[in-house]
């Protein structure tokens, strides 16, 4: 079975629950442990608080959060309009921040994810693809 | 009236904080979710009750049930503005989620868990 | 201060919890109480239902969820591209249904919301527009 | 394992029925949220428990914290199923949020609600 959902929201941070809330809504029709929304809920955070501070820096602009799954996998892509990251292989780097911020969220976003792609156009915007498996599935598997 | 409890309990992003002075050490209670949103608003209140008389501070996490990269970099601001006048920040009662991201981020390097305000305050006091 | 969120769903009746979630959580930064989101929830759950059960008749589709606040009040507005509803008044009557269901779906929107809009189009399909402000609002005003 | 209570108290929808027969009446607990999703999902369980050693239904709705038309259906389909050969339904502890909804529907007039499963049992038994 497949199924789909899509949330756009304003840049704003009081709509960051909003999607915290909806993509963990949305994720528990698979078999994850209350353990493992929690991480889908820390990796959303993180990517849509980039998109407000760095992709629009505070200005107006949306955000899109697409959440799918198909085959027992959950996807979840957060698209931005915004200025676009100038070297990914640096901001994925802990610690590295233009903004004076801790420089952990895409370090967190990539350790609770099991697929992590980044892709990032000055003044074009950036789009962050993740996929996580229930830990449930991928012991049947193997 | 809304009510609180029942919002955070929903889900909905609502940060609840209560300050106590004890002697020269302030103890905040935090209830909620400690996201970029939430931290502006931890910030703006802890500027409001911060002043010289407050020497330590004193964080009861034990209501926070979700924290990001954004709750975790307020609590090193914390930590930041209150170890440069001399004083010292403890953490009291973690949830295990927020466990996890102290444990990934490094902080607790820095800061130490107690496991009750009473024993922070001991600490903090050399007592 | 306006804020927006747009949510759109597959045409299941797993996202109708999806929904309620969603639309409760961004009605929350307004003074609703407890249950006045409950009554929100429930307007939105007899939305999505119909268009679901009605507007697709379980076939394929997208439903689209529009929320916004402005002056301290909500709007909601559901949308179908389904077989559009051929009577209203008729629909909006207690009792009338067209599917063995309990014809109390628009009769629950219209005494839990405090502006209710339906327009419709055969084989166009459907959109509902509904407003509610907080009760506490409501005081101040008068 | 994913913990349903927690799910639920998320208002993540899903629904947890249980199932006991009391001589010929049948106890149905319901836990979660009552909607077109989870009416189905009830359906195909009750047809599943039905049997015809089962005169009566008691619905214990303690848990439901959330219904609306789609799952009020669903009960008064359960009413009619039972009624047609001959036997009861009665609810038992009803939530506000659910009341209300059964209040507006006029359901109550001829669907009896009791504070516990035994005064339920007492008055459909005619104990
Ligand atoms: N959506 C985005 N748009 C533009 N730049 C971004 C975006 N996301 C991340 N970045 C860049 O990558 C850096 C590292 O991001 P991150 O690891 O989340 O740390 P932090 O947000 O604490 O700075 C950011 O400081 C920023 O320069
Ligand atoms: N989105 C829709 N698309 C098409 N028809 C609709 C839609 N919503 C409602 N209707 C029509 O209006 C009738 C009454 O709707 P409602 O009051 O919700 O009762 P019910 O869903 O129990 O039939 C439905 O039976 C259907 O014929």
């Amino acid at each position: 079975m497949e199924n789909k959902a899509k949330l756009t929201i304003d840049s704003l941070s009081d709509n960051i629950g909003l999607a915290r809330v909806t993509v963990a809504s949305f994720a528990s029709q698979l078999n994850f442990t209350l353990a493992e929304l929690e991480e889908i809920k820390v990796a959303i955070s993180e990517a849509v608080s980039n998109s407000i501070i760095h992709g629009y820096a505070e200005e107006s602009g949306e955000i899109e959060i697409r959440m799918r799954v198909y085959g027992e996998q959950l996807e979840i892509i957060v698209k931005d309009q915004g200025c676009g990251i100038e070297d990914i292989e640096a901001a994925c780097e802990p610690a590295y921040t233009t903004a004076g911020r801790m420089g952990l969220g895409l370090v967190f976003i990539d350790s609770f994810m099991d697929k992590f792609e980044i892709e990032s156009k000055a003044a074009k915007g950036t789009t962050l693809k993740m996929i996580k498996i229930p830990a449930q599935e991928k012991k049947q598997i193997n | 009236m809304v009510n609180i409890e029942s919002l955070i309990e929903k889900g909905v992003i609502i940060m609840k904080l209560s300050f106590k002075k004890i002697n020269n050490s302030l103890i905040i209670r935090l209830e909620g979710e400690f996201d970029l949103h939430t931290a502006d608003h931890f910030k703006e209140k802890l500027e409001e009750k911060i002043n010289d008389t407050i020497r330590n501070i004193i964080l009861n996490l034990d209501g926070i049930k979700f924290i990001d990269s954004s709750g975790l970099g307020a609590i090193l601001g914390t930590y930041k503005r209150i170890t440069k006048t001399g004083g010292s920040l403890a953490m009291v009662k973690v949830t295990p989620q927020v466990e996890r991201i102290f444990e990934l981020s490094g902080i607790l390097k820095i800061i130490k868990i107690y496991s009750s305000e009473e024993e922070a305050l001991d600490k903090i006091l050399g007592r």
